[in-house]
């Protein structure tokens, strides 16, 4: 491997600063002179046609600036891919908590009191909330009129089940003909909130034909022109500025009020802020689906798989525009990277009458993961295996397809496990009621555009520009770690500047554990192009060609091999008094070609008298190509990990008759300090990374497995199986009572 | 929110049946109720007085009342909370069955959506104060016949 | 943020002029103090009033004392500070570890320990120690004052028996006998910084192999806290063997009516009731030393 | 209504129910304190009350009068970082921030008057400070480091 300075260290991050003195600015901070509030009534019934809405009341109260429903802005669709969703419900609801009216006032607590005395009256609808009711013969279709809709494809015939895909590989049926055994399973998991501590905030100024945004947006090109197209105005006239998020887990891809907000700076001619309370975050978010998995699979009995059948079901809520894609994802992570010749996977989306679903940090994934890790147990314990040798047997090598046919260069399945194996003493005695689970998923890091600009001045700034806003990851340090890596400067001597929209025609944004990925091949990229720039600035003041001249990993300039003066770039651009500009735009294209394991184990002991389970140790084991900041990277493993234990043991977003009852963090549960156990990470470095620098994702990796890794340790500490998510203490009770 | 009830009270399905066509007196059993006056066409309009801890409202609304020949009961209302922006729709249905010619059974079905902040967050403390009222509206009814 | 902006916030500085606030403005105003559950519920629209009637400024509410064998703590002193007092740790650690156990130090660090038996919330854990220790309300109102068991000042769910003129003074806390043995159980199986699913508090003195008194109530197992009379009763001058316990805990079940929440269905709590209630009488009657 | 925040004597305007937090915030200009759950469970909207910690979102602004208040614009600048703003820059203690100000100013309230506390003691004190991103580990290793740097290990 190579070695480097700064790239793989330890690096003190540039917005350090700034968040641990309090000046970072976040979107709920953004002070404007006359800007008011505003605020949003919501549905507070599952589906039902709406008569009349009574706003008199609400525009006379004094301090009110504006009063706006979905009659105001009739026709203007909102949504990311499939624009089924109007800005403010028209004609009816289809869930507990959709936007239905709007208010701008002086103060916040006006705003509010006028809410109240908005008067909806509905007259109430059939409504369904689980993905069978939705299918059911008789379920009332929740969007009769979906073929319509900018973004989707029309279906045969209406139903709730809007998009269906089924992919098949080998013959399912002559597979399941060779099997000895074919062992069935359903799991289902709950919806998750991402629960980031900094609720969905906007801020919109309207100056002459421009359109100012402040919001919390990962995605802050894609935002802008979702805004574009649902105002109907050019993108150009919009900008949305540059800011700190307060967290995102996938869930600040959506900018929940962001046009509600237009329309109110539009109604009242004032800057408005939008801060979403958390009540509102949890009723009327964008959380984890809710999905239900069904998995059959043909095993011979020598631990041979010969067929595998997904069907893969995700409760939507009533919309599918806070979805990037339309859809989601990570069916193929239920088909899992084991050698199975014969498989079909299927996934249906489903509208439902109850709060729509975004994204979540992999889409899909813990969702699949759990299912299908808890079944490969399920099935190595139907043949009397032990689980760890069953997926030793079983998982695909180099070379070789995964049960969703795809393959990947290198892979380090088998090895990644073993570690982690040895560092959890997987093999060693345990007590009474203590159990070991695990659990191994893998992601290859996705694609898609970026760009960056360095600018070198002579009084030795040195300054990397960047459309991503940071959003708590590291990316921006990323950059900067290589931007001095390449230019051979100190770290804390890079200054960065994040961009708002328009300083590039397009950006990709965050996502899909693409930040390092991308940032890292347009960190380099940018830093070979400003380094070209100061060549042609020595070449210049050389009165020489350009190609004569190199550029050490020292920082030096050298022509034909040999140093000359002035010997450092830095010194250059003082004797010229030039600047020196490099610019990159990066398009990466789908997935990485290489993809990362993450083997978990989970050591739990289970009280069989109360059910409750405690988690003694985790151990996550990472094959990780190249880390470019081990505290960062250390970061994302403990995050991502805890966020997976939220999910397997406390989290669920509760919807009760359609209705959301878990509206605060006192009765929705994310873990806390007091509750996280001892943790070992084995990594497991390489150079089959991608890019430059040879990376894997991160992000993603270490919260897929942990739900599966612990249900398989409940199992096997008292031989109670637990298929539904979370696994609460009542969960293994009763199935612990059900199995006598 | 959905509530069922099944309360035997000592009268025969006449007396209940007759006692149910004067909604007032009805209406005067059920703790928090006040000011039931009827207005046009079987409807009547009061007030319902609700108090949980710190929270404290009052409910002016109209509801309409309807009564089949077999003595089933329905009523539909609705009204709101000016103050706290809590308003309330609330059905109830009541069927009438005899168990011996003395003591005769209520079935009562009630369904109640509140919106606003209450509907919202209000729920559970709502949900055990709907729970002891109805307890208690059946203590009113079984004694009510019983003193009659 | 704040739904209403005209409300007042009045710091009288005697009780006869918190008294006096209190009949003017009758079902328009709220005492006030420390605010951990009124604020969020008037933040939530839940609660809205004109009129705030604070306590902080009232002198003799706060201090901890030690008078005739009782701890006398003032309504006004806050959990952190009964948590950390020395007094309290030298005469009831148990009490000090109780209030040690609610939410978070943030909170602790606010909330009052008159403010929280007034509000009545029935999962929290303070009431469940001071049943078992016999503790007393001392409430004071226009008309004078009287003293009230806490073990019966809850009426319902977030009721209690205070007028409406009432307010609570001071809490008083018998020091137990040195040989009384003490537990308080909280299952949190969700979270560390949950409600609890159920909790159990037990006192027992045990002499000559019986058991002289005893105390078990629980908390998060009803609309008010619950004090579990059966079980007292079946071990009270009885050998404390674990076949006895395990019968006496059983009882508990008939004396709790769980509701449904986010922390399990009242079959689930019924269940755990009982199982916490036996290990907490394991641990005051069994395993000496 | 006046109020003594970070040493200085501050004129709000603000009404009875106004919360610390949005005083603070958007009458003072003092952004650095956040709001997130608002109803006291995060701990992202901690400032310290006479040296004690708590929620400012659940506190009422009148209800700090008179208090000597202390938000994380008082803990340290720029030129003069606290030791534990040091050591949450150099472990990890933070990733998107946003609870990071509240963690300060609880880690501070610890460590004043328990300078050298266990693991333990941290975590079970920093219960109440949520934070979505780094699962506490190195938020926990950022306080034990400050306190040690304070004590010289470091």
């Amino acid at each position: 491997m190579t070695a480097y300075q700064t790239v793989g260290t330890a690096t003190a991050r540039v917005d350090g600063v700034d968040k641990t003195t309090g000046r970072a600015e976040y979107a709920a901070d953004h002070a404007l002179p006359g800007i008011i509030w505003g605020k949003v009534l919501h549905s507070s019934r599952p589906h039902a046609r709406i008569v009349r809405i009574d706003t008199t009341e609400a525009t006379a109260l004094p301090g009110v600036r504006a009063v706006i429903t979905g009659d105001d802005i009739r026709g203007n669709l909102y949504g990311r891919a499939i624009k089924d969703m109007p800005v403010l419900a028209v004609d009816v609801v289809r869930y507990v908590g959709e936007r239905i009216a709007a208010v701008a006032a002086d103060d916040e607590a006006t705003a509010q009191r006028a809410l109240d005395l908005i008067e909806v009256e509905y007259e109430d609808l059939p409504a369904v909330f689980d993905i069978e009711e939705a299918l059911g013969a008789d379920a009332p279709i929740i969007h009769p009129a979906y073929g319509t809709y900018p973004g989707s494809k029309p279906l045969d015939a209406p139903s709730n089940g809007y998009h269906r895909t089924v992919q098949n590989r080998g013959d399912l049926d002559a597979g399941f003909a060779e099997a000895d055994e074919i062992i069935e399973h359903i799991y289902t998991t709950q919806r998750q909130h991402q629960a980031y501590l900094e609720p969905h905030t906007t801020v919109v100024a309207i100056e002459g034909g421009h359109t100012n945004v402040w919001t919390n947006s990962k995605v802050p090109y894609a935002t802008r022109d979702g805004l574009a197209f649902t105002i109907g105005i050019p993108a150009d006239t919009i900008t949305v500025h540059a800011l700190y998020i307060g967290g995102d887990f996938g869930g600040k891809g959506t900018p929940l009020n962001m046009p509600i907000c237009y329309y109110l700076a539009r109604e009242s001619g004032r800057p408005v802020r939008m801060v979403s309370d958390y009540i509102e975050e949890f009723l009327a978010g964008n959380p984890r689906h809710a999905t239900l998995i069904k998995l059959r699979t043909g095993v011979k009995r020598d631990g041979t798989m010969t067929a595998h059948h997904v069907q893969f079901f995700v409760n939507c809520g009533a919309y599918a525009g806070y979805k990037p894609a339309g859809v989601i994802g990570g069916a193929n992570h239920a088909a899992g990277p084991y050698r199975i010749p014969n498989t079909r996977v299927e996934a249906t989306q489903v509208y439902t009458n109850t709060v729509p679903g975004g994204h979540m940090r992999t889409p899909g994934g813990p969702q699949t993961v759990f299912a299908l890790e808890s079944h490969i147990d399920e099935i190595a314990r139907a043949l009397g295996r032990d689980p760890y040798d069953f997926r030793m047997q079983n998982l695909a090598e180099d070379g070789e397809q995964n049960a969703a046919g795809e393959t990947f260069a290198r892979v380090r399945a088998k090895e990644t496990l073993q570690a982690g194996a040895e560092a959890a003493g997987y093999a060693q005695p345990k007590g009474l009621h203590i159990g070991r689970g695990m659990a191994l998923g893998d992601h290859a890091a996705g694609g898609g555009h970026g760009s960056a600009t360095v600018t070198l001045t002579p009084d030795g700034g040195i300054t990397v520009g960047t459309p991503i806003f940071e959003q708590g990851t590291g990316t921006h340090t990323t950059l900067l770690q290589i931007v001095a890596e390449e230019l051979a400067v100190d770290p804390e001597r890079v200054h960065l500047d994040s961009w708002d929209t328009g300083a590039v025609d397009t950006d990709s944004g965050i996502g899909g554990s693409r930040g390092t990925r991308v940032a890292s091949t347009v960190g380099h990229e940018v830093a070979q192009e400003t380094r070209r720039a100061l060549l042609r600035i020595a070449a210049e003041a050389a009165n020489r060609h350009v190609d004569e001249f190199t550029f050490g990993n020292d920082g030096v300039i050298r022509h034909n091999s040999n140093i000359v003066a002035p010997r450092s770039w830095g010194d250059l651009l003082v004797a010229t008094g030039q600047t020196a500009v490099g610019h990159a735009e990066a398009d990466i294209e789908g997935r990485a070609s290489a993809t990362g394991f993450a083997a978990q184990f989970a050591e739990v002991s289970v009280d069989p008298e109360t059910g409750e389970v405690k988690l003694l140790q985790f151990t996550s084991a990472h094959d990780v190509g190249m880390v470019l900041n081990p505290v960062g990277h250390q970061g994302q493993v403990n995050g991502g990990i805890v966020q997976g234990i939220g999910f397997a043991m406390m989290e669920e977003l509760r919807v009760e008759d359609g209705r959301v009852t878990t509206l605060s963090f006192g009765d929705y549960k994310i873990p806390s300090a007091g509750d996280i156990p001892p943790l070992k990470t084995v990594l497991l470095p390489s150079d089959d990374g991608v890019g430059p620098y040879v990376v894997k994702g991160i992000g993603e990796n270490s919260n897929t497995p942990v739900a599966a890794a612990i249900a398989n340790a409940v199992a096997d500490a008292i031989g109670a199986r637990v298929r539904n998510l979370p696994i609460t203490s009542e969960r293994v009770y009763r199935t612990l009572k059900s199995q006598g | 929110m959905k509530f069922e009830h099944t309360i035997t009270v000592d009268a025969s399905i006449e007396a209940v049946r007759t006692f149910f066509q004067d909604v007032p007196a009805v209406a005067a059993l059920v703790p928090g109720i006040e000011d039931t006056t009827p207005v046009d066409g079987g409807a009547y309009e009061g007030k319902l007085r609700i108090r949980v801890g710190p929270l404290a409202f009052t409910i002016a609304g109209r509801a309409t009342v309807e009564q089949d020949a077999d003595g089933t009961w329905r009523m539909r209302g609705e009204g709101k909370d000016g103050r706290i922006g809590a308003g309330v729709s609330a059905s109830l249905e009541a069927q009438l069955r005899e168990v011996t010619p003395q003591t005769t059974e209520v079935q009562a079905v009630a369904d109640l959506q509140f919106s606003g902040r209450l509907g919202e967050l209000g729920q559970p403390l709502i949900k055990r104060k709907a729970d002891s009222m109805l307890e208690e509206f059946t203590e009113n009814l079984q004694e009510h016949f019983r003193s009659a | 943020m704040s739904p209403e902006t005209t409300v007042t916030f009045h710091t009288p500085s005697t009780l006869d002029e918190a008294f006096a606030l209190l009949k003017e403005h009758g079902d328009d105003a709220r005492v006030i103090a420390g605010g951990t559950a009124l604020v969020v519920m008037m933040k939530q629209s839940l609660v809205v009033v004109d009129h705030l009637v604070s306590l902080a400024s009232i002198p003799g509410l706060v201090g901890i004392d030690v008078r005739e064998g009782a701890v006398h703590i003032g309504a006004l002193t806050r959990h952190r500070d009964v948590e950390t007092s020395p007094i309290v740790r030298e005469h009831l650690p148990f009490l000090s570890d109780v209030y040690g156990r609610v939410a978070t130090v943030r909170i602790r660090n606010s909330a009052t320990v008159g403010g929280g038996l007034a509000h009545a919330d029935p999962s929290q854990d303070p009431p469940a120690a001071l049943m078992v220790l016999d503790a007393r309300v001392r409430l004071v109102s226009p008309r004078g004052e009287r003293e009230v068991a806490v073990a019966e000042m809850f009426r319902d769910y977030y009721e209690t028996v205070l007028r409406s003129d009432e307010l609570i003074a001071e809490v008083i806390v018998p020091i137990p006998s040195a040989t009384a043995r003490t537990a308080y159980l909280k299952f949190l199986p969700r979270n560390e910084d949950d409600y609890a699913t159920v909790a159990v508090a037990a006192l027992a003195e045990v002499a000559n192999g019986t058991v002289q008194k005893l105390r078990v109530t629980l908390i998060a197992a009803g609309p008010t806290p619950v004090r579990a009379e059966a079980v007292e009763a079946a071990l009270e001058g009885q050998s404390p063997t674990a076949e006895a316990i395990r019968a006496a805990a059983d009882l508990v079940a008939d004396a709790v009516d769980p509701m449904d929440d986010f922390r399990g269905a009242p079959d689930y709590k019924r269940d755990m009731a009982v199982v916490f209630t036996r290990r907490a009488l394991e641990r005051v009657l069994l395993a000496q030393g | 209504m006046q109020l003594n925040v970070n040493g200085r004597t501050l004129e709000a305007e603000a009404t009875g129910l106004a919360t610390l937090v949005d005083v603070l915030r958007y009458e003072l200009d003092l952004t650095g304190t956040k709001e997130a759950c608002g109803v006291g469970v995060c701990g992202a909207c901690t400032v310290l009350l006479d040296g004690r910690m708590v929620a400012s979102c659940i506190t009422l602004a009148a209800q700090a009068q008179g208090a000597q208040i202390q938000t994380i614009e008082g803990l340290g600048d720029r030129e003069l970082l606290d030791p534990l703003q040091e050591s949450f820059i150099t472990d990890g203690g933070f990733q998107c921030g946003i609870c990071t100000p509240g963690q300060l100013m609880a880690a501070k309230a610890l460590l004043e008057h328990n300078p050298q506390p266990t693991e333990d003691e941290i975590k079970h004190w920093m219960m109440g400070n949520l934070c979505r991103c780094t699962g506490y580990y190195q938020i926990i290793e950022s306080v034990a480091n400050a306190a040690n740097a304070a004590r010289g290990d470091r």
